[in-house]
């Protein structure tokens, strides 16, 4: 955020609205005192500390967040939302932002992590479960390290602990509909606000 | 009285931590808690369904429960990420808008009458009858809990957010020292190990470092997740915080494991990547 | 029938330039029971009040209807020529032709005239059905109670007692002094707090019309302003303390020693006691729990098993006096008083739920009230400040603010007030103490608006170098020797961490323990937090919805001492004036049960907001019966009452029914 | 007349009798039409033979607690009768501990009238959400789990006609009422030492039969039975000229259930719904 | 104004400590409105017992409206909040009886609100204007 930020009336806050709406919690409640940064696992890696995510959700600066690394580096410990002292789940608000992002299909900052969750849920739609080896390669191979962890390795495979071949759920049809129709709802119920403008 | 749940492995359980779920099954078995693995579970969506998509991390959790729903028996779980996901939908689809968003997803119905344990809380509580034999007198062990284990407490409904005790209890019962510490429930990095080793090399040392100045000799978990970082990367801590010294870590049900009578190769105290065994071995307890 | 006399004031050209007098004086001689009707330019004149008075006495009227402006203008004045003319003051009625008719239908005068006529034929109606009503007179205790001894409550007790009146001031603890006595300075100028205390601790305890009963409390009240019946349990000090010199050879050869609440844990006194040096009355209690002869005693009667204790009693062996006395029982005290002031204080948050500061296990983590002590020349370490843990100076100490204040999620929204200037307080004095301390305060707001107060947190930071941090601590840990501190700088917006020697926690202010029972044994508000509710926020803060009680200090929310201060000065300002009166007149508008209608159904007493309606027993069940003394007239049993038991007396159904069918007859 | 129920009642009636555990035990017998029921007070366990419980109970016996309060008695309560006792115990008419409850779980009620029993199951057991009485000291029949909500059908159906229409039904409805004050004399919630319909001063309802006066005797009564009325219909019963009473009783109870949650006679630690409010309900007057 | 237009007859029941002293504050400023309400001044909106509502469309009243202090101020604390949930009852009954909404009318008309009280009467004599005579039962 280099330039002036313009400050949006509150009406015209789609951010805010669209966070609300998908997470449940009250944005206007925060009074910035920053317990959540202090708590925060990873908060030293974040571009925007977790309180100024929120406070860039209270002010609308939709594009100034959703470039940010911020939100991509929370683990879902949720210290932040279990301290927080006006019990604002902080962490559900961290998914709505990453949720917003992956439905106005944006380049994530943390393209690692965006692609360790994607292929994460392309296994479980595969197979119905992870599979880990499966999950390193894939995550070598498309991430550009293509070295990330291999040392651990043969220690790993020397005691078992990664079986060559995925085991899978049967009933695969189930799980692939239960992904199809969870996408479909949720683009219905997210509505076109949230489509990214051209 | 034999108890019984269905239970519910977690991906991670039959792959990386197999000794996880190998010493829960023979632990449970032995104090008379009955374990049905649950038909054909698929996987609770970890930390990333809910990443991507709200509905996707509700459904995949709801379908296990529904199968678990429709057997009649309450769902037991070891990882303390799977327990996270399935307590949180059970808690989440309290809301019945959403459950029945959730039951179109799913194509059956699903009523949310299902309950869900972790196995600390199924083995702590009066109904278990674990019997210890070889007590681990004079081991001096961190109880870490991890984060999602215990938040949010009004959803987990476990123990305390910050000085929890259940497994403190377990390991004291077992004849066991537990140190009191302040890094029980903080977190060691999670899912980061593939996309940001660096970070969970970070946080699992600061857990460890402080384990050790308290005067552990181990750390005892309940969560496979915590379990890899904590033991996998202590060669990079070493790389990174010189003086750094390697300590094992447990599973909770490893030692009680080896308190009731299992040798430790029954218990796969050698499928770890630190040392588990030498400090054992130098108790006297194997 | 009634003799009605109605008389139409023209109020200058207010009423007779819109309502049409003669037309209306014309229509009202028709209605029944009118016998005399009159107008006059101003009826509230002299001249004007003069002729309504003469025409009662001329016609022989018993009823008067004045027809003129609102009855919130001049009812009162309407009364007192009413009674001038030897008519009971309540048989006149007000028709209000002027705020609610000729100036608001100024558009309309045939509409406004009509009106006017109706108006008076609805307090005609009325009025004949009026009762003659008396005001009655109740007699006025001249004494007052003020339940705490703290700071507020000693400023009022010797406030009504400089004017002249008796006081009862009762205190829990067994000394005054309250939360002040523990204070080693006071923000901003600094000055001692004992030595600005101590004297009015004295006056108190001199004072020839301040009865002081420590170790006392409340346990009943009843009846009503000007006599409130009050019940005091003085608890069993086992120590006579009329023979009781209070020389302290007890307190020095007491072999038993507890962690001394006066100290906050921080220091032990022994089991007999005197909290602190200048405690007032300066003579000791037992405490029966630690009291090694009483827990023989107690081993004996329980028939407990194991190693009996040693049936200590030195005490008793070395007073000179002999003032020790084992049979000592909680003695009753009955007393008649005409006002209450309540003042009792606050305690501060227990932050044992605040886990992630370790939930009071690191013994390094102490209460801003805790380093009052330490800090203090009188306290356990003479002043000087150290860490429990291992006894040495920290040099890094960190102050948490709004531990227990503004936090929601513990059930605290409020802002405590005064944590934020003391907090600035204790960082500046630990920098007076020694020079090495470098002080850190982790701050949301800085919240100094009192005076001197904002000037005194700049001279904290520039002058001391204590250093602000904006942002709410998340976790403290210990590592090795020292507390790691995780916080934000959100003026940065970096995670920051420090490694603190010893951290502060500013425990925000909660109404002291039993608040809330003194107020339901008062029979007063109290808000979801258990602070006392005033009757009005901004316009009456000492007084309560109940006559005669009154409130002070920081019972009521957050105050400093000033503030203190101030609201026990104007608390017993209000109890000075209540006790200048020999009598208290009551309003007669007051409500009146019909016991032969009474079905006892309790719900007049479930609604009254006053309490005003007892259950009693009569015929075998139970009725209602009102107090005169707390009703204050609104009705609401009336209009709540299937039976049509009660009745309000100036406002009964049949009047208001009158009203009604005069205008839909 | 030997089903289980009849059974059960005698058999109790007598145990309780016989045990001094009350005084009086009222239930029912037949009426001498054989074919109807109508109420029984028994004070000799000898006479427990001749209690009887069918559908043409009818009658809500919790009225005659009113003349019992010095003795201890047993009641023989269905459902909506058990609900009339919460209700005098909220409004401390009644005494708990002189009071024994034989709590009947309600197969539901016919509507009957002396000489002919009937078949058609009462208006008030339509639907009725209630089988099981929230209080008893003694349950005949098993408990039931019920969920069922009153759907108020009834009202409803009032609530779509036309303010004139309705208007016009109820005139034609009161113009009938000869003031024979049947409803007050069986409603166990008309306990008022002097009725306000009795009053000259205020005169709220004049005595002679005449519409307005009949309009405010019965939307009055109505009213003082708001948050009260426990739906055993009674007074529609009684009534001589058929005046749907029940339509005014339910429409009150449907607001309050609307606007406060609360169904009147289910706790006996209640307070009734004008005895108590909340800060923030009804926000916005006269909506 | 045309002598045959139908002027309601309007009581209004107005606590003595907000809702009078407002309708008093209109007429010291001078406020004008419709002329047609009848003022019965009581100690509060809590004092307004059903049956004097019942009277009064007996007796042929065309319009009854209450009117008391806004909920939390209270000259008596909680009279009317005992007020509104009795009043909340009895409006949709009046309805149910046939007469017709917008006849009865609870409001909070606080002592500074003069021109709320103004507005207030002008509307609500508006609407039982247009609802028309009602009659005597």
């Amino acid at each position: 955020m280099i330039n002036t930020v313009t400050i949006l009336p509150a009406a015209k806050n789609d951010l805010r609205s669209f966070v609300e709406k998908t997470s449940g919690q009250k944005l206007l409640r925060c009074y910035q005192c920053g317990k959540c940064t202090a708590g925060c696992p990873t908060a030293y890696l974040w571009d925007l500390t977790p309180r100024q995510v929120m406070r860039a959700v209270q002010l609308g600066l939709k594009e100034e967040l959703m470039r940010t690394h911020s939100y991509w580096l929370c683990v879902f410990c949720q210290t932040c939302s279990a301290r927080c002292p006006q019990e604002i789940d902080i962490a559900a608000v961290m998914d709505s932002l990453r949720h917003l992002a992956i439905l106005e299909k944006r380049a994530p900052a943390e393209k690692e992590v965006a692609l360790f969750h994607r292929h994460f849920l392309r296994l479980v739609h595969r197979f119905g479960k992870v599979w880990e080896v499966g999950l390193g390669g894939l995550y070598n191979l498309t991430s550009g390290h293509p070295l990330a962890n291999t040392s651990l390795l043969p220690a790993m495979f020397a005691r078992g602990k990664l079986p060559l071949l995925p085991h899978t759920t049967h009933n695969m049809e189930e799980i692939r509909n239960i992904f199809k129709r969870a996408e479909e709802l949720e683009r219905k119920s997210a509505g076109p606000e949230t489509g990214r403008k051209a | 009285m034999a108890v019984s749940y269905a239970y519910y492995p977690g991906c991670t359980l039959k792959t990386s931590a197999r000794e996880f779920d190998e010493s829960t099954l023979k632990v449970c078995k032995a104090a008379g808690i009955e374990l049905t693995e649950l038909a054909d579970w698929n996987c609770c969506g970890a930390s990333s369904a809910h990443s991507v998509s709200p509905l996707l991390g509700l459904s995949l959790p709801a379908r296990d429960l529904q199968t678990a729903e429709a057997l009649g028996k309450p769902v037991a779980v070891a990882c303390a990420m799977c327990f996270h996901r399935l307590k949180h939908a059970s808690h989440a689809l309290g809301d019945a808008a959403k459950l029945k968003q959730v039951n179109q997803v799913l194509g059956k119905e699903f009523r949310n009458t299902v309950k869900v344990e972790h196995l600390l809380t199924i083995l702590g509580s009066n109904g278990s009858s674990y019997q210890v034999t070889k007590k681990l007198e004079g081991l001096k062990a961190a109880s870490y809990y991890g984060c999602v284990l215990v938040r949010p407490k009004e959803v987990m409904e476990l123990d305390d957010e910050d000085n929890p005790q259940l497994m403190d209890r377990i390991v004291a019962s077992l004849g066991a020292e537990t140190v009191e510490w302040d890094f029980k429930t903080e977190c060691c990095g999670a899912s980061l190990p593939l996309s940001k080793p660096e970070v969970v090399v970070n946080l699992s040392h600061k857990i460890l470092r402080q384990a050790r100045q308290r005067g552990a000799e181990c750390v005892v978990v309940a969560c496979p997740m915590c379990h890899s970082n904590l033991d996998i990367r202590q060669k990079a801590m070493k790389a990174a915080y010189p003086g750094f010294q390697e300590m094992p870590v447990y599973y909770f049900t490893q030692l009680m494991g080896l308190a009731m009578g299992f040798s430790a190769a029954e218990m796969h105290i050698d499928k770890h990547l630190t040392d588990g065994l030498s400090l054992l071995k130098s108790k006297g307890f194997i | 029938m009634p003799r009605v006399g109605v008389f139409l004031c023209h109020c200058g050209t207010n009423i007779a330039g819109v309502v049409d007098i003669p037309t209306v004086a014309e229509a009202v001689k028709q209605f029944p029971g009118v016998v005399y009707v009159d107008d006059n330019k101003f009826s509230c004149s002299e001249p004007g009040q003069a002729a309504i008075r003469q025409s009662i006495i001329d016609n022989g009227l018993d009823r008067v209807v004045i027809s003129a402006c609102s009855p919130r203008m001049h009812e009162i004045t309407f009364r007192k020529a009413v009674s001038a003319a030897g008519l009971n003051p309540y048989l006149m009625e007000i028709a209000n032709i002027r705020e609610h008719c000729s100036w608001v239908h100024s558009d309309n005068k045939e509409a406004a005239t009509e009106k006017a006529i109706e108006l008076v034929k609805m307090a005609v109606a009325k009025v004949s059905l009026h009762q003659e009503l008396f005001r009655k007179r109740i007699s006025m205790e001249k004494k007052a109670l003020v339940i705490g001894g703290g700071i507020a409550g000693i400023q009022a007790a010797l406030d009504i007692a400089n004017a002249g009146h008796q006081v009862i001031l009762v205190e829990r603890e067994p000394t005054i002094g309250g939360r002040m006595a523990q204070l080693d300075k006071t923000f901003p100028t600094l000055d001692c707090s004992a030595c600005i205390l101590s004297p009015k601790m004295v006056d108190v305890s001199q004072h020839p019309n301040i009865r002081l009963l420590t170790y006392s409390e409340v346990e009943k009240v009843q009846g009503f302003v000007g006599n409130f019946e009050v019940e005091i349990r003085q608890r069993a000090r086992y120590v006579n303390h009329t023979t009781c010199t209070g020389c302290g050879i007890c307190w020095q050869k007491c072999p038993e020693k507890v962690p001394g609440e006066f100290e906050e844990g921080t220091g032990q006194r022994t089991s007999v006691y005197i909290p602190f040096p200048q405690a007032v009355p300066s003579k000791p209690v037992i405490d029966t729990v630690s009291c090694r002869y009483f827990k023989y005693l107690d081993f004996i009667d329980k028939k407990m098993e194991g190693k009996k204790p040693p049936p200590c009693r030195i005490c008793e062996k070395l007073c000179p006096p002999q003032a020790i006395d084992w049979e000592q029982k909680d003695e009753i005290i009955r007393e008649t008083v005409g006002a209450i002031v309540v003042a009792t204080g606050f305690k501060t948050f227990d932050h044992s739920v605040y886990g992630e500061y370790g939930g009071g296990r690191i013994p390094d983590v102490i209460t801003s009230l805790q380093l009052e002590r330490l800090m203090n020349a009188s306290g356990p370490t003479l002043g000087e400040v150290v860490r429990p843990s291992d006894g040495t100076h920290p040099k890094t100490v960190v102050f948490l603010s709004c531990v227990g204040s503004r936090d929601e999620a513990k059930g605290r929204p409020y802002c405590s007030k005064i944590c934020c200037m003391y907090m600035a307080k204790q960082a500046l004095m630990l920098k007076e103490h020694d020079p090495g301390v470098q002080s850190y305060i982790f701050y949301i707001d800085i919240r100094a608006g009192g005076k001197d107060f904002e000037e005194f947190t700049r001279r904290a930071q520039e002058e001391f170098g204590v250093l602000y941090l904006r942002g709410r601590v998340s976790k403290i840990y210990q590592d090795d020797k020292k507390l790691m501190v995780c916080g934000e700088d959100s003026l940065i917006g970096r995670p920051v961490e420090i490694a603190a020697d010893m951290v502060v926690l500013a425990t925000g202010v909660e109404p002291s323990e039993g608040a809330a029972k003194v107020a339901q044994t008062l029979n007063i508000s109290y808000d979801t937090y258990g602070f006392m509710v005033e009757a009005h926020p901004k316009l009456r803060p000492v007084e309560t919805n109940t006559d005669g009680i009154l409130v002070a200090g920081a019972c009521v929310g957050p105050r400093d001492i000033p503030d203190s201060v101030a609201h026990g000065g104007a608390a017993a300002a209000k109890v000075i004036g209540l006790l200048s009166q020999d009598t208290l007149t009551t309003e007669p508008l007051t409500a009146a049960i019909d016991a032969s209608r009474c079905t006892g159904c309790l719900l007049c007493s479930q609604i009254c907001p006053f309490q005003a309606i007892d259950m009693v027993p009569a015929n075998g069940k139970s009725i209602a019966v009102v107090n005169e003394g707390l009703c204050k007239g609104c009705g609401l049993c009336v209009a709540a009452c299937r039976s049509t038991a009660p009745s309000l007396k100036g406002y009964t159904d049949a009047q208001i029914l009158s009203e009604v069918l005069a205008l839909c007859p | 007349m030997d089903d289980k129920i009849t059974l059960a009642v005698r058999e109790k009636a007598k145990e309780l009798l016989e045990q001094k555990v009350v005084d009086c035990f009222i239930g029912y017998e037949k009426a001498t039409d054989n074919l109807t029921s109508r109420p029984l007070f028994v004070y000799k366990p000898e006479q427990a033979e001749r209690l009887v419980f069918d559908n043409t109970c009818v009658h809500n016996l919790s009225k005659y607690l009113l003349n019992k309060k010095d003795t201890k008695t047993a009641v023989v309560a269905k459902p909506c009768d058990a609900r009339a006792i919460v209700v005098l115990l909220n409004e401390n008419q009644v005494q708990r501990e002189k009071i024994y409850i034989i709590g009947i779980v309600c197969p539901g009620v016919v509507d009957s009238r002396w000489g002919s029993a009937g078949t058609e199951p009462e208006v008030r057991c339509q639907g009725c959400p209630q089988h099981t009485p929230p209080l008893y000291d003694f349950l005949i029949g098993e408990p039931t789990d019920e969920v069922e909500q009153d759907a108020y059908t009834d009202v409803t159906a009032m609530e779509e006609m036309g303010d004139a229409d309705r208007e016009a039904f109820w005139k034609e409805q009161f113009q009938r009422c000869i003031r024979c004050y049947a409803c007050r004399n069986v409603c166990p919630g008309c306990y008022c030492p002097v009725c306000f319909v009795d009053l000259k001063e205020p005169l709220w309802a004049g005595i002679r039969v005449a519409p307005g006066e009949n309009w405010m005797w019965n939307n009055i009564r109505a009213f003082h039975l708001l948050g009260r009325c426990i739906d055993c219909n009674g007074c529609q019963r009684v009534c001589p000229v058929n005046i749907p009473l029940m339509l005014l009783n339910r429409k009150l109870k449907k607001e309050v259930a609307q606007a406060f949650a609360f169904i009147p006679g289910m706790d006996p630690k209640a307070l009734a719904p004008l005895a108590t409010f909340k800060k923030e309900e009804l926000a916005e007057p006269s909506k | 104004m045309s002598v045959e237009e139908f002027q309601p007859r309007i009581i209004g029941f107005l606590c003595n400590w907000c809702s009078y002293a407002g309708a008093d504050m209109a007429g010291t400023s001078r406020m004008t409105y419709p002329s047609n309400v009848r003022i019965i001044r009581l100690p509060c909106s809590g004092r307004v017992n059903p049956m004097i509502i019942f009277k009064a469309f007996q007796q042929g009243a065309d319009g009854v409206m209450v009117s008391g202090c806004h909920p939390g101020d209270c000259h008596y604390v909680d009279g009317n909040y005992y007020a509104r949930r009795r009043l909340a009852m009895l409006e949709p009954f009046l309805e149910y009886l046939g007469i017709e909404k917008g006849r009865f009318q609870l409001e909070w008309v606080s002592a500074s609100e003069g021109k709320k009280w103004s507005q207030v009467v002008a509307r609500f004599t508006d609407t039982v204007k247009s609802l028309g005579p009602r009659g005597k039962i």
